[in-house]
């Protein structure tokens, strides 16, 4: 029974982790660009692939870890320079299709690039093995993955905290123009969350990659959770989002534990609940803290 | 009647189409060819394609009357489209396989009652939080659908649909086995909900929705219960998008939880983007262009998704206003955005 | 004296810790124009906006009639006679001037739940339309759409929705804001007429339309109100004029 | 230092301000005075780029700065404090600060500490955040802010909105100290002319339309107090 | 006008763009498989092997032979739609291929409104037998064949004789099909099972580790799946992950894609399971020659691995073509009364149609996967074929 508990409890809390990189990754560019973005799954396979072409080629696991997600952020870069720059002015429901559609252009390219079988992202050899918690054991990967995805969130609340750039991100997505007559570039800080929010998707990918394999449509489940999770949250709140998908990591898990057949019903139906009683989720709109 | 003719809006295109004569010659001439299509067209493959268009052309109608008219976002109206789908068949296979008159009710009717709570939570928020909840519903549809193995058949989909005769008034006209019994029945089903919605949009119910639309809070002050109109919007967009649903299954005799996914509802939406907001024909334009798109691109070509994903964005890059704003490109004023 | 329509009784908003409208009494009367002056930030939006509906009161009562519609939804004030512009022009942009007015009027006079007859077959709904952009002389512009009216007409046609749900009291939010000269001049004497009519409640920066048209003055200072009495009172009024233009308790700042 | 030649502006529709022209030399502090309504906040903000104008030239130094982004103005050394203080509400108070630090390029020597010492109560709720604190601290930290920036011109909007009497006047006083010890050129707008007396020397007078209706020096408004009531009559 | 015009010249681009290429010359025949979604790799194999038949045959009824692929992604909607796709317009006489029950159930009900015969490859769902007179299951073995395979090599086997078996299935008809088959033969045989209500992992499941605490906690040392086949690989791999292995036997319903297992690496090995062809058959006599050159063949034309798909895949559509040779014509009707009783001898033995239920009997082999010795097709992982059974055992018995 404890090695079950174990079993749970550290799946809930990986599972939940890469969602809150996700989450968090929507959030930020949400939250400064007032863009929903739909590719964000799509970023995050690329992330996975990259991340086992560099172990391909024969870099290490950790590598990978640094260098995919750089790669998706220039990608990120380039996407917002070429596809999110001109649609400033629009609706909202504009850059939502505009993402959908480079979604499939992302997806297509995936499959052309690395075909459509599932790759498998090797690891070193002393992340392959399990080692024992007590009476539990656990995969020694799984664990490093956890410290990976615990190394992120850490580094990404120094930079939003400690650093300049981390400071003007949250005030330029609560009065954008007041930064700027703060003499902040403001459009600089939105690029910058942009391609943060880009790189934060390859990231997960990397991190998600040897949990669950790698393959074309990866992102597809990935960005409807990563979506839960952000409107149980609160649109824009990465406070929430972390909260959200910490709770939506547990609850999936357990619900698939013990009822498996609509663990997933559960899920939706919490959103809607929390919904009903705080329509704009856990924290609320806006607030990016 | 002249004098309030003219002094009638002039504004929209939809407008100007429903005022004049033009858009029944079109429509009238569209009816005819689509009528004469199977006779002609010795082809079935194109007459069931043309078929799915109708199908998908009227669900993009529903999801437009929603969008277009009362300014509300439905990620998944197609799991509106699969709750008609689902009822309708589950009731000619357990319940009463003759009649798809009352298997067609039924579908609506149901997918009706199943939208009114949805609905009423939904309108509650407004705005994104509304676009985003009816993900969380349609998912959680298609969650139900798909896990609900002995009722739906999960992911296999519910088979086994009677073909039962479509009957007016006592009257056999034909086999709905026959594909083109279906496609002429999928026709004149179209034709009615056109003409129907073609109606509200422009009945004084079709001004309220268009005001909240176009100014919520305005809306509210002159005196116009906000909440309930768009729930009225949402259960009109619904019904049709449930009878789209039992049509579907007709033509088909299959459904899936397949049709309910959220990739699926995105594809709605953008059929309506194709052809253009706001004008109840643009999204038939757009529902031909995307499933011809789609169909030949993924015959053409195993990298369909490149295309199909890159035409998207050249169309909101350049083309916003859809296939409807065309028109706009030809006048002396620039269609560029207001 | 004219019959009072709507009263407030200690009526008060507070966002945060600041509050924006503090303890107002009001009392709004018949066939009168009432104005609400002050400097920025005094409070009078907020105020109407909490008469209106548009945002809750956190403290104290609004009378209509002697009902109490502090809590009531914002489509039930307007169905009872409480009618409003907005500081910022609010009007169905993307449709013409005619079905601006014409949505109006319908929602008041009923048959929005018709979905099987066209629109022009409401025939009371067309004339009441049209009588009303006569009224405001927007009867010539009927077919623009809204979007591309000139700012003075667009907000010459909030008023004429505003009109159209017979209201017994109006609330017009700087109605002559961004206005030519000459379209004020229009606008106030529509308004002054209005004013032999119903209950206006005028919010308004140009001092020469208050002075002109109204009949009574509020004057709201950091949420509460510091003096009210007819245009020559508030002119002469030390605390109102020390108010917008800072009064003697500023005297140690003025030999610097 | 600021010369603005005819600028024409709108917000949206509305036509703000018609054809103004003004000027505010180095070292200078000037007033724009005015009612509520005619475009004050308006002329503020086409100097700082946040809506510019559409016409007419906006010359900082001599450059013309029409269509420039906010952020290359303020390069120039403006800083700007606007009426509702624009307090980032989740960022703590010396986030707020650190946010500008050093963006107006203005040669001072602006830090945390000086601008603790001037204002110590920020130095006392420096982890507090921007919302936790009351109208007068957040004017502080509005003035604190700019500062920050080292500006060489500051653009401060109705300073007196929503304070105390007594506050502003603090307020007022700091501000004057400030700018004449560190040369800062300072254009403030107000409706209360006892504070526009207090820290500007020169005063243009704006009607409706952002209609300039006369320029007057401090000197003449002291001597002759109805002339503010006459030309800006309530 | 101009809105007419323009509906009338998307009307007019819709129809141009769907307006048939090419007359009919060649003898048409359509393929059906998956290429995206998680078993495209599968599906290319499928692909691969039904091409390879093309290019053995080379012509029919002195006709070139033209294979039109279209990807189902493995919904049963679009299958149909592909389907309707390649008999209407593009004039297939014949559909083969197929991945997926649910795939090839929604098309067997579809089967007699587009009125050509339809081979199913790879399609192990029991319905099949005798549902419909145009549709033809030629491939893998359905599930009560693999269910014999399975639960007799368990038997014969020491090591797996004594466990307790959890049995694992995804969650849709031919999972469902398997694990009651599996069940029902293994409480026959006397075989343990400790959940006879057996567990259902939706299709997207790519996290299996609830699963496998799931496992944990029964105290099963024996696991039964019935996944898609390109998943097993990645289940065993997660399983090793979590050290389940180390205790746990693992049997499979379905044998391992080969991309697949080559990809797992080591995490693949160890599993165990009845299928119809392993490349390993080149080493059984009796299967020998034929074997070892029809893997030489297929290595060569597609460098890949040669594998179970692409080989059941390969004898469909050779059992397809020498059905329509002998019928001398494309007429639907023909073709399934020649496909009927027909026979092949191909890469593992003679197959032949049994006309009473129109699914195939062949014979099997009972397959591990272990670290592969040194061969030309330069696999790392291999199934090695530990028995091989003659159809006969296999059952069920063909009743005309």
């Amino acid at each position: 029974m404890f090695a079950i508990t174990v079993d749970i409890i550290l799946n809930s809390l990986v599972l939940g982790g890469i969602f809150v990189i996700m989450g968090v990754g929507l959030n930020i560019i949400y939250g400064l660009n007032r863009v929903m973005n739909l590719a964000h799954g799509a970023l995050y396979a690329l992330g996975a692939y990259f991340g086992f072409s560099v172990v391909a080629v024969g870099g290490n696991y950790f590598l990978a870890l640094l260098i995919a997600p750089i790669i998706v952020g220039i990608l990120g870069l380039v996407i917002e320079r070429v596809l999110i720059t001109p649609m400033r002015k629009r609706s909202m429901i504009y850059t939502l299709i505009l993402t959908y559609g480079l979604m499939f252009v992302i997806d297509g390219l995936i499959k052309f690039f690395w075909g459509v079988e599932t790759r498998f992202i090797h690891l070193p050899e002393f992340m392959q093995g399990t080692v024992s918690l007590g009476s539990a054991s656990y995969p020694v990967f799984r664990l490093v993955i956890l410290i990976g995805i615990a190394a992120v969130v850490a580094a990404l609340m120094l930079l939003l905290g400690r650093t300049r750039l981390g400071i003007n991100m949250r005030a330029a997505s609560e009065i954008p123009e007041m930064v700027s007559a703060c003499g902040v570039n403001v459009r600089g800080v939105q690029i910058s969350g942009f391609v943060l929010g880009c790189m934060l998707a390859g990231t997960a990918g990397v991190l998600a990659g040897p949990l669950f394999t790698v393959f074309p449509i990866m992102g597809h489940d990935m960005l409807i959770s990563s979506f839960v999770v952000v409107v149980i949250g609160g649109l824009g709140s990465l406070r929430g989002a972390v909260i959200a998908a910490l709770m939506i990591g547990f609850v999936q898990t357990l619900a698939e534990f013990f009822i498996t057949e609509m663990a997933m019903v559960i899920v939706y139906m919490l959103m809607a609940l929390i919904l009903v009683i705080k329509p704009l989720g856990i924290l609320g709109e806006g607030k990016f803290e | 009647m002249s004098n309030m003719e003219q002094a009638a809006p002039r504004s929209l295109i939809f407008e100007r189409l429903g005022g004049g004569k033009a858009m029944w010659i079109t429509t009238a001439v569209m009816v005819v060819i689509l009528a004469v299509l199977p006779f002609i067209l010795p082809n079935r493959f194109y007459i069931r394609l043309v078929n799915e268009i109708m199908i998908y052309g009227l669900l993009a109608m529903s999801l437009d009357v929603l969008l277009g008219y009362t300014g509300l976002l439905s990620f998944m109206h197609n799991a509106y489209l699969g709750l008609g789908a689902y009822a309708t068949g589950l009731f000619m296979i357990h319940i009463w396989p003759e009649s798809i008159w009352v298997a067609m009710l039924v579908g609506t009717v149901f997918t009706m009652a199943v939208a009114l709570p949805v609905g009423w939570v939904q309108v509650r928020t407004g705005g994104l939080a509304f676009a985003l909840l009816t993900l969380a519903f349609g998912m959680m549809f298609y969650t139900v659908a798909w896990k609900w193995y002995d009722l739906t058949g999960g992911d296999d989909g519910l088979m086994g649909l009677p073909q039962p005769d479509i009957t007016l008034f006592g009257l056999k006209l034909a086999s709905s086995g026959n594909s083109t019994a279906i496609y002429l029945f999928t026709l004149a089903i179209l034709l009615i909900c056109f003409v129907f919605t073609w109606r509200v949009i422009h009945s004084p119910l079709g001004a309220v929705l268009e005001a909240i639309r176009e100014n919520e809070e305005r809306a509210s002050f002159v005196g116009i219960n906000v909440r309930r109109y768009k729930l009225i919007g949402w259960m009109l967009a619904c019904g049709l998008a449930g009878t789209a649903g039992s049509i579907y299954i007709l033509y088909r005799g299959y459904t899936g939880p397949g049709v309910m996914g959220a990739f699926e509802g995105a594809g709605v939406l953008m059929m309506v983007l194709l052809g253009g907001m706001g004008t109840l024909w643009g999204p038939f334009i757009g529902a031909a262009l995307f499933i011809v798109l789609k169909d030949q691109l993924s015959s053409w070509t195993q990298d369909w998704e490149i295309f199909i994903g890159a035409i998207v964005i050249l169309l909101v890059l350049f083309l916003p206003k859809g296939v409807a704003g065309v028109p706009a490109l030809f006048n002396r004023q620039s269609g560029g955005e207001d | 004296m004219s019959t009072t329509i709507l009263t407030t009784q200690d009526l008060s908003r507070a966002f945060g810790g600041v509050l924006a409208v503090n303890l107002v009494n009001l009392e709004v009367r018949d066939k009168m124009v009432q104005s609400v002056i002050g400097p920025n930030g005094a409070g009078k939006t907020t105020l109407i906006n909490v008469i209106t509906g548009r945002l809750a009161a956190s403290g104290g009562k609004v009378l209509y009639l002697e009902k109490d519609i502090t809590s009531r939804a914002v489509h039930h004030r307007v169905k009872m006679g409480i009618s409003r512009t907005f500081q910022i022009t609010s009007i169905f942009m993307g449709l013409s001037v005619w079905e601006n007015v014409r949505i109006a009027v319908q929602s008041h006079l009923g048959g929005s739940l018709r979905i099987l007859s066209a629109r022009p077959s409401l025939g009371s709904v067309n004339d009441k339309t049209e009588a009303i952009l006569k009224r405001v002389g927007l009867y010539k512009l009927a077919e623009r759409p809204a979007n591309l009216l000139a700012h003075g007409d667009q907000r010459v046609l909030e008023v004429a929705i505003s009109l159209a749900s017979d209201p017994k009291v109006l609330f017009l939010d700087e109605p002559a804001a961004g206005m030519s000269p000459a379209e004020t001049d229009q606008v106030s004497e529509l308004i002054a007429d209005l004013g032999t009519e119903m209950a206006v409640v005028l919010v308004e920066h140009d001092m020469e339309v208050v002075m002109k048209i109204s009949h009574h003055i509020i004057v709201l200072h950091q949420g509460g109100v510091i003096a009210r009495g007819t245009p020559r009172e508030i002119a002469s009024n030390q605390e109102v004029k020390d108010a917008y233009l800072g009064g003697d308790d500023w005297a140690p700042l003025s030999n610097v | 230092m600021i010369k603005l030649e005819g600028i024409d502006t709108y917000y949206g529709t509305s036509h703000v301000i018609q054809n103004l022209s003004l000027e505010v030399d180095t070292g200078e502090a000037v007033s724009i005075l005015g009612r509520n309504g005619v475009g004050k906040t308006t002329t503020m903000r086409s100097i700082i780029g946040l809506t510019p104008p559409k016409k007419g030239r906006v010359l900082i130094n001599g450059t013309d700065v029409r269509g420039w982004p906010p952020h290359k103005i303020v390069h120039l050394g403006l800083a700007y404090v606007p009426a509702e203080r624009h307090i980032f509400p989740d960022l703590s108070v010396e986030e707020n600060l650190i946010l500008a630090q050093g963006q107006g390029g203005g040669d001072g020597d602006w830090s945390l500490d000086k601008v603790y010492e001037y204002f110590p109560v920020l130095g006392q709720r420096r982890r507090s955040g921007g919302t936790k604190l009351s109208g007068g601290e957040q004017q502080m930290l509005a003035i604190g802010r700019a500062l920050m920036g080292n500006p060489t011109i500051m653009l401060l909007d109705e300073p007196s909105q929503g304070l105390s009497p007594i506050l502003v006047a603090k307020v007022a006083s700091i501000v004057s100290d400030l700018c004449s010890q560190h040369g800062i050129t300072l254009l403030l707008v107000e409706q209360n002319f006892r504070i526009a007396l207090a820290m500007a020397g020169r005063h243009y007078l704006m009607g409706t339309k952002s209609k300039l209706q006369g320029e007057v020096r401090s000197q003449e408004i002291i001597e002759d107090q109805e002339l503010i009531k006459r030309t800006l009559a309530v | 006008m101009k809105r007419i015009l323009i509906i009338a010249a998307s009307v007019l681009l819709a129809l141009a763009l769907a307006i048939p290429a090419v007359a009919a010359d060649p003898v048409k025949i359509g393929v059906l498989v998956p290429l995206t979604g998680i078993v495209a790799n599968g599906g290319k194999e499928m692909a691969n092997g039904i091409d390879m038949a093309a290019k053995d045959k080379k012509t029919l009824l002195g006709r070139p032979i033209k294979l039109i692929v279209e990807d189902t992604r493995v919904k049963p909607a679009v299958a149909v739609s592909k389907a309707e796709k390649l008999v209407y317009q593009d004039k297939s006489v014949a559909l083969i291929g197929v991945f997926s029950s649910g795939v090839g159930l929604a098309l067997a009900k579809n089967i007699d409104k587009l009125n050509v015969p339809f081979v199913s490859t790879h399609v192990m769902t029991t319905k099949f037998y005798g549902l419909n007179p145009l549709v033809f299951r030629s491939g893998q073995l359905a599930n009560d064949q693999t269910a014999v395979g399975n639960v007799e090599g368990i038997l014969a086997t020491p090591d797996l004789k004594k466990r307790k078996y959890y049995v694992l299935v995804h969650d849709y008809s031919w999972g469902h099909d398997a694990a009651k088959r599996f069940i029902a033969l293994a409480k026959a045989k006397g075989v343990k099972v400790v959940n006879p209500d057996f567990d259902r992992a939706p299709i997207k499941t790519k996290n299996w580790s609830t699963y496998i605490s799931k496992i944990k906690a029964s105290g099963a040392d024996g696991i039964y799946i019935a996944l898609i086949t390109d998943v097993i690989p990645r289940f065993m791999k997660q399983a090793n992950e979590f050290g389940l292995m180390k205790t746990c036997r693992l049997v499979s319903g379905a044998a391992p894609g080969a991309v697949d297992l080559e990809n797992a690496g080591t995490a693949g090995v160890g599993i165990f399971g009845a299928s119809d062809y392993a490349w390993d058959l080149e080493n059984f006599p009796g299967y020998q020659a034929k074997a070892k050159d029809w893997n030489t063949r297929y290595y060569k034309m597609y460098k890949a691995i040669p594998c179970d798909a692409a080989a059941h895949s390969y004898v469909g559509a050779m059992n397809l073509f020498k059905a329509i040779e002998k019928a001398g014509s494309t007429d639907p009707q023909k073709i399934a009364a020649a496909i009927r009783g027909i026979s092949y001898d191909g890469p593992y033995g003679k197959v032949y149609i049994c006309p009473g239920d129109n699914c195939m009997r062949n014979d099997a082999v009972l397959t591990e996967t272990v670290k592969a010795p040194k061969n030309p097709y330069g696999a790392t992982i291999y199934m090695k074929v530990l028995k091989v059974f003659p159809a006969k055992e296999l059952g069920p018995p063909c009743k005309n």
